[in-house]
């Protein structure tokens, strides 16, 4: 059947420069470039082209720029090139549309309408560069009293986890993401002091050496979940949901589990990995604490459990179930959460703002009494410190990001993760595209990343005249709203620019 | 009287690594080098380029201008050898000198064969293995204006030669006893090949052809024909007289020393005298293939045995790791190369072979291991990496064998000698 | 002595390494002018092979005991105080003696002027430009004693 | 709450876990199994949960009474017999050991287990062996002796399941809906009737034979084995083989 689908970019090549070397052709994982013999010239398959910019990136003579294809329909505010694209793709198919990363839609992103305070005469600000400031963090249930004696703490505490920046690598799994793509998050977050998540693919057996800086996920697959498992980890988190398919489940297609995914799924090769939507034994909170209690037995109570879910509607209630069902910490996912692959309508129509939801979901722990009694992650379309920082304010003890460390070691969102093709080897199942990242390299790019964002957040926080992170936990009056309503200022907690 | 710590008889590349060996280890004994030609060490293989002019014998040299006097080494030539006496340690040179050395290197070379052929001593018949014997024929084609030249033998240095002759514009014709040329150094089916090269440039080719005799031209000494045992006569003005080349072995074997067909030398190259070692085309080193020893009359051998000969009398022990047979031929632009084994004469061998348009490529198993390989074209290309499998007895399995018949690359060879090579640890 | 060392866990076959190693050999030392205007042609001198997920460059090792320098018929190839092998054009003739003796297939045939090429380790750079330009350091410039850490993935 | 009693004859250790909270008694028997005791007997357990969570050697242990839920979550080697009914999850992600009960078991038994061995001579629940997976050796395996509730099966991806009916009468179907949806390993053996409107689309129907028939008579034999059964007279039954149509149901589900 003749497909109607129009390319979306366009391979612009100046013939000028290009030298034929060829390194386009090899490093397109989608084949669009081809070298024409007979004519010594490089040309293109519009068609297959995903954006992703690695050959343009690559080229050595900057030949090439990779452009929004400039077919136009006729101009329509209702009927725009995205709609009649997706139209046709299912025309074609008759399938469900797929995508990857988070949500492209321009739903209000509120933390580009909060900003944040700083000192000015009556308090001073604090020189980050002369004055030690503290990123430390602390994740895992408080208890409402602590005896401290002789500078101890009596007794034992809840199991806690350290943090040296309030930064955490996404659960992303092996299958999804590529093997050096995983291992780069996990070294990195070990050097870096911090925690990666393995997301719900198992969790090779060679990683497990980062095993102090790793979250292990259990979710409705259950893969490769055993005692070692959840045991050689930090911490171990129950996915209820994810921001970006909130109340679907995930589908790991055959042809993606090969011999090395399909040992760390601990599931043969070739079938479909199939995660279901709920956790068939989670069907209310109590079946919810018993699994919490599961996972605690299971790890003589030494490790904080966390539960994920996607920020819903209610999601506040919720999260005061998760706290109340016993978890250490409770996660939240916003709409703007990244994935491997999601249905596109799921992702781009599904769930709330992460900071909507974290601003509810912080104020209804408080309002109960019981916020100290797990820590608040959040996660879902952080883009900067500044993003990271707000939310801190907002009520977080801590952010997940995804999308901003697969960027630094190469990510470009072009948004066809589900492929497996990924020409920057990031989320590919081929090793000759996960070879395309030098954990070497990548480790030091994540390192970097957090050591930059983990530097602004302190120049900020000395702006405030704070010098420890935990000062500014949950203080929203350090925020303000900017062209926000009363309920979205009501909701978020806080008070409008120039008041 | 002069005493060296270090004598070698001979000026060829045996003697050159010899000399770059024995300095590698001891920087100040004393060294000297007896030659007989006048001339500093210089590629015999590439004599050639004399006739056709595109080299001077200065160019030819194999080594640079500084050479010898980097290595500090004497160079006493031209001068020759007239006898050892290993006994006194000494050599006496034809001019009465006497040589006493602590170590001496006999690495005299070969000579050319002459055959049996009635007027062989004829003027206008010459080698081909010496600037000297270039010059003399250069110097006879220009003064008699020479046309018409015929070569006695089809192997590698007549072939040289007759292309060229034929490229300083005289028609040549090729005489070979064996039915096909190259025999020594290429299969049938190169040589095939090189035979149609050499046809479709002009050479007329006489094989499995006797010369009987070397006629003069009437009234004159100089030769004027060739008369083969079948009948025919090949009228000429010059005659190149290539009949292959054999140890120069008379000083030892005058001294006493164990000669075979070439000069017996242990697997440190030392030869059954004390402190007397030889090396190059005189001495009959071990062939790892063959698993014998034998005189196998190439260049890089020659090098080999020079430096292993150099280093142990230098006093660092080390064996002779054993070479091969091997030939890098090239004729009007087209390589042929072979190694080993390539055309083994009896059962138990494998031969796979491959061949395209300006390609051809041959190797030879022995069970799992390579012996032997014939490369014609642009087959030749990283051939090495097939010689390396023959001298590192890589075994090779199905998979491996067609993998490396169809591409000589890393990839070709198993992963744990293709991880070796790319450390380096060849 | 220094050498260029392959990691093949991470080489990814871009072959950038051959085009940056024919630009420093060319005369202009221009990508575009070295690929399109010169002629003869510059060569590389390291090839990458590649067989799915397998691909590495490599390149002359420069060899303690060069087999292709002892083999050299007219001393055209020299092993030289800094252990770098390397070719006299003006002597070489093109005999391929050397291609036949170099157990790892790094000598090339240049065509275009009858001589071997080969690589030089770039004379006058610190680093070569192979490894220079190698966008995810599948190749390290390093002495044969730091190699214990190229094999590592984890 | 009461401290777990102890009596200790050999390496047989009797628990008496009347009034005791689920954690001390876990914590109690991990410390009996950390100092090498190969046999424990619970004596009245009431809905303790978790019991064989987190023990980590293959160990004895016999339950007199109500275990509570998640019986064996996360199990790795313990053989547990339950003189009793057992409450919902038993086996849950159980990675190894066995579970023998000798009443009824709850809801989502056997979720996600992955290896070992479960026999339960009774009913069981709504979503008994969702998910069930395999991994090389380790096929897990649940015997039921009577029948089972819905979604039995669901999104099994591996595994070997026998549903064996014993207590039907006559004429009486299985009463699961939902059976095996979703399935894409993994087989299920069912003695006695079901009609096609309760099994899942994506399950196929064949008759017991072969290898099929060996490996039901084994499961069969050490079922009946451990509730002194006749496993002929069971065998004898009619039996019928669940299997997954497609190892990718859903392979045509997307738009790519």
């Amino acid at each position: 059947m003749k497909s109607y689908v129009l390319p979306e970019f366009w391979v612009d090549r100046d013939d000028y420069r290009c030298i034929r070397c060829g390194v386009c052709v090899n490093q397109c994982s989608y084949d669009t470039h081809y070298y024409d013999p007979e004519d010594d010239v490089v040309r293109a398959r519009e068609e297959r082209c995903t954006g992703c910019q690695r050959c343009a990136v690559f080229c050595p003579t900057n030949a090439l720029t990779i452009r929004t294809h400039p077919y136009e329909y006729r101009p329509n505010a209702n009927w725009r090139k995205e709609n009649i694209r997706d139209l046709n793709r299912q025309a074609d198919t008759g399938g469900v549309v797929l995508t990857g990363m988070g949500n492209d839609k321009p739903l209000r992103i509120y933390w580009d309408h909060l900003v944040l305070n700083a000192s000015q005469v009556t308090n001073p600000s604090i020189d980050p560069l002369r004055e030690p400031m503290e990123l430390d963090t602390f994740l895992g249930a408080k208890p409402d009293q602590v005896d401290v004696t002789c500078g101890r703490v009596q007794g034992s505490l809840p199991p806690q986890i350290h943090l040296s920046t309030p930064i955490m690598f996404s659960a992303m799994s092996y299958g999804a993401v590529s093997y050096q793509a995983q291992l780069s998050m996990m070294r990195a977050a070990g050097e870096y002091g911090t925690l990666a998540n393995t997301g719900e693919g198992g969790w090779r057996r060679e990683l497990r050496v980062y095993g102090a800086s790793t979250i292990v996920q259990v979710a409705s697959g259950r893969f490769g979940v055993d005692r070692s498992y959840l045991n050689e980890a930090a911490m171990v988190e129950i996915k209820i949901g994810q921001g970006a398919k909130p109340g679907i489940g995930g589908h790991l297609p055959g042809e993606k589990v090969t011999p090395p995914v399909a040992e760390t799924r601990m599931i043969p090769v070739g079938t479909d990995a199939l995660s279901p939507a709920p956790q068939h034994d989670i069907y209310s909170i109590e079946d919810l604490s018993m699994l919490i209690y599961a996972l605690k037995e299971a790890t003589h109570y030494e490790k904080p459990v966390a539960v994920k879910i996607s920020a819903v509607h209610n999601a506040a209630a919720i999260a005061s179930g998760i706290v109340r069902a016993g978890a250490d910490v409770v996660v939240l996912d916003g709409i703007r959460g990244g994935t491997g692959a999601a249905p596109k309508i799921i992702r781009d129509n599904v769930g709330i703002p992460i900071e909507l939801a974290l601003a509810a979901v912080d104020q209804r722990l408080r309002e109960e009494g019981i916020r100290s009694r797990a820590s608040v992650v959040v996660a879902g379309g952080f883009r900067n410190s500044g993003d990271v920082i707000k939310a801190i304010a907002l009520g977080a003890d801590a952010v997940y990001i995804g999308t901003p460390a697969l960027v630094a070691i190469g990510c470009t969102v072009c948004q066809k993760c589900y492929t497996g093709k990924c020409p920057w080897g990031i989320t590919a199942a081929d090793p000759r595209l996960g070879k395309r990242i030098n954990p070497d390299i990548a480790t030091q790019r994540l390192v970097n990343l957090l050591r930059g964002w983990s530097f602004e957040i302190k120049e900020m926080l000395g702006g405030m005249g704070i010098n420890a992170i935990e000062s500014l936990r949950g203080n929203r009056l350090h925020l303000r709203g900017v062209g926000l309503a009363e309920w979205e200022l009501e909701v978020l907690g806080v008070k409008g620019a120039g008041r | 009287m002069a005493f060296y710590d270090y004598l070698i008889v001979g000026n060829s590349v045996a003697a050159v690594g010899a000399v770059e060996a024995i300095r590698e280890v001891d920087r100040s004994g004393s060294l000297a080098i007896v030659g007989e030609e006048p001339h500093p060490a210089y590629s015999r293989p590439a004599i050639s380029y004399l006739l056709t002019g595109e080299k001077t014998p200065e160019q030819l040299a194999y080594r640079d201008p500084d050479f010898y006097r980097r290595m500090a080494v004497e160079l006493l030539a031209p001068r020759r050898a007239a006898a050892v006496d290993p006994a006194r340690r000494r050599v006496t040179l034809e001019d009465g000198a006497c040589l006493d050395y602590g170590k001496l290197l006999l690495a005299t070379g070969g000579r050319r064969v002459t055959p049996p052929i009635a007027g062989a001593d004829r003027p206008g018949v010459f080698g081909f293995i010496s600037i000297a014997d270039v010059a003399a024929l250069k110097e006879h084609i220009e003064r008699h204006q020479a046309r018409r030249a015929v070569v006695v033998g089809g192997g590698l240095i007549g072939l040289q030669a007759a292309e060229a002759l034929l490229r300083i514009g005289l028609t040549v014709t090729v005489v070979e006893l064996m039915d096909r040329l190259l025999a020594l150094n290429l299969d049938r089916r190169a040589s095939a090949t090189v035979e149609e090269l050499f046809r479709s440039h002009g050479v007329e080719l006489f094989l499995g052809a006797a010369a009987k005799e070397f006629r003069p031209r009437p009234g004159e000494e100089r030769v004027g024909a060739v008369a083969l045992a079948g009948g025919e006569e090949l009228p000429c003005d010059l005659v190149v007289l290539a009949a292959g080349v054999a140890p120069r072995a008379e000083l030892a074997r005058e001294a006493g020393i164990r000669v075979v067909k070439g000069i017996a030398v242990d697997q440190h190259l030392a030869t059954s005298a004390p402190d007397v070692y030889a090396a190059g085309d005189v001495a009959e080193a071990y062939d790892f293939l063959e698993e014998r020893a034998r005189p196998i009359p190439i260049w890089p051998n020659a090098y080999h045995e020079g430096r292993t000969a150099g280093l142990n009398m230098a006093g660092r022990e080390r064996s002779y790791r054993g070479e091969t047979a091997m030939n890098a031929l090239h004729f009007f632009g087209t390589p042929a190369i072979s190694v080993g084994q390539y055309d083994p004469p009896q059962e138990g061998y494998e031969v796979r072979e491959l061949a395209g348009e300006g390609f051809y490529r041959r190797l030879v198993f022995k069970g799992e291991v390579l012996v032997g390989l014939v490369c014609v074209g642009d087959a030749v290309d990283r051939c090495g990496v097939a010689t390396g499998c023959i001298r590192d007895r890589i075994p090779l399995s199905e998979e491996f064998k067609e993998k490396l018949l169809a591409d000589f690359r890393f990839l070709s060879l198993p992963e744990e000698w293709r991880r070796r090579r790319i450390r380096g640890e060849a | 002595m220094k050498r260029v060392y392959a990691r093949e866990e991470v080489c990814m076959a871009c072959t950038l390494c051959e085009v940056h190693c024919l630009v420093q050999h060319s005369r202009s030392r221009d990508l575009v002018k070295a690929f399109k205007r010169e002629r003869p042609r510059p060569l590389k001198r390291l090839r990458v092979e590649e067989r799915g997920p397998l691909s590495f460059a490599f390149q002359c090792r420069h060899c303690p005991e060069p087999d292709c320098v002892y083999a050299c018929v007219t001393g055209a190839l020299t092993k030289g105080e800094d252990g770098v092998v390397l070719v006299q054009e003006d002597k070489c003739i093109g005999c391929w003696t050397c291609i036949m003796a170099c157990p790892y297939g790094s000598i090339e045939r240049d065509l275009a002027q009858g001589v071997a090429s080969k690589c030089d380790l770039c004379p006058g750079e610190e680093i070569p430009a192979c490894v220079k330009n190698c966008p995810n350091d599948a190749l390290v410039f390093a002495e044969e004693g730091e190699l214990a850490w190229l094999s590592t993935t984890t | 709450m009461a401290q777990a009693k102890l009596s200790r004859e050999d390496d047989h250790v009797t628990v008496d876990a009347r009034d005791v909270y689920y954690r001390q008694l876990n914590e109690t028997l991990r410390g009996l199994v950390q100092d090498g005791v190969g046999h424990i007997r619970l004596e009245h357990v009431f809905g303790q949960r978790y019991i064989g969570t987190n023990l980590a050697r293959p160990v004895d242990i016999e339950i007199d009474g109500i275990p509570g839920n998640d019986l064996g979550a996360f199990m790795d080697g313990p053989r547990i017999e339950v003189h009793g009914n057992a409450q919902d999850g038993t086996g849950n992600t159980m990675n190894s050991g066995r579970i023998v009960v000798h009443g009824n078991a709850g809801d989502i038994t056997a979720m996600s287990m992955r290896g070992g061995a479960i026999f339960i001579r009774g009913d069981v629940g709504y979503r008994t062996a969702i998910h069930m997976k395999e991994y090389r050796d380790k096929v897990p395996l649940l015997v039921i002796g009577g029948t089972a509730q819905d979604f039995f099966g669901e999104y099994m991806a591996g595994g070997m399941v026998v549903l064996l009916g014993l207590d039907l009468a006559a004429g009486e179907f299985h009463r699961a809906s939902f059976i095996g949806t979703g399935m894409h390993g993994g087989a299920i053996y069912i003695r006695g009737e079901v009609q096609d409107y309760q099994l899942g689309k994506e399950v196929g129907v064949q008759g017991v034979e072969g290898e099929d028939r060996r490996r039901l008579e084994e499961a069969v034999r050490s079922f009946a084995d451990h509730f002194d059964l006749d496993a002929a007279g069971i065998l004898a039954g009619n039996f019928r083989k669940l299997y997954p149509k497609y190892l990718r149901p859903y392979g045509t589900h997307y738009a790519y």
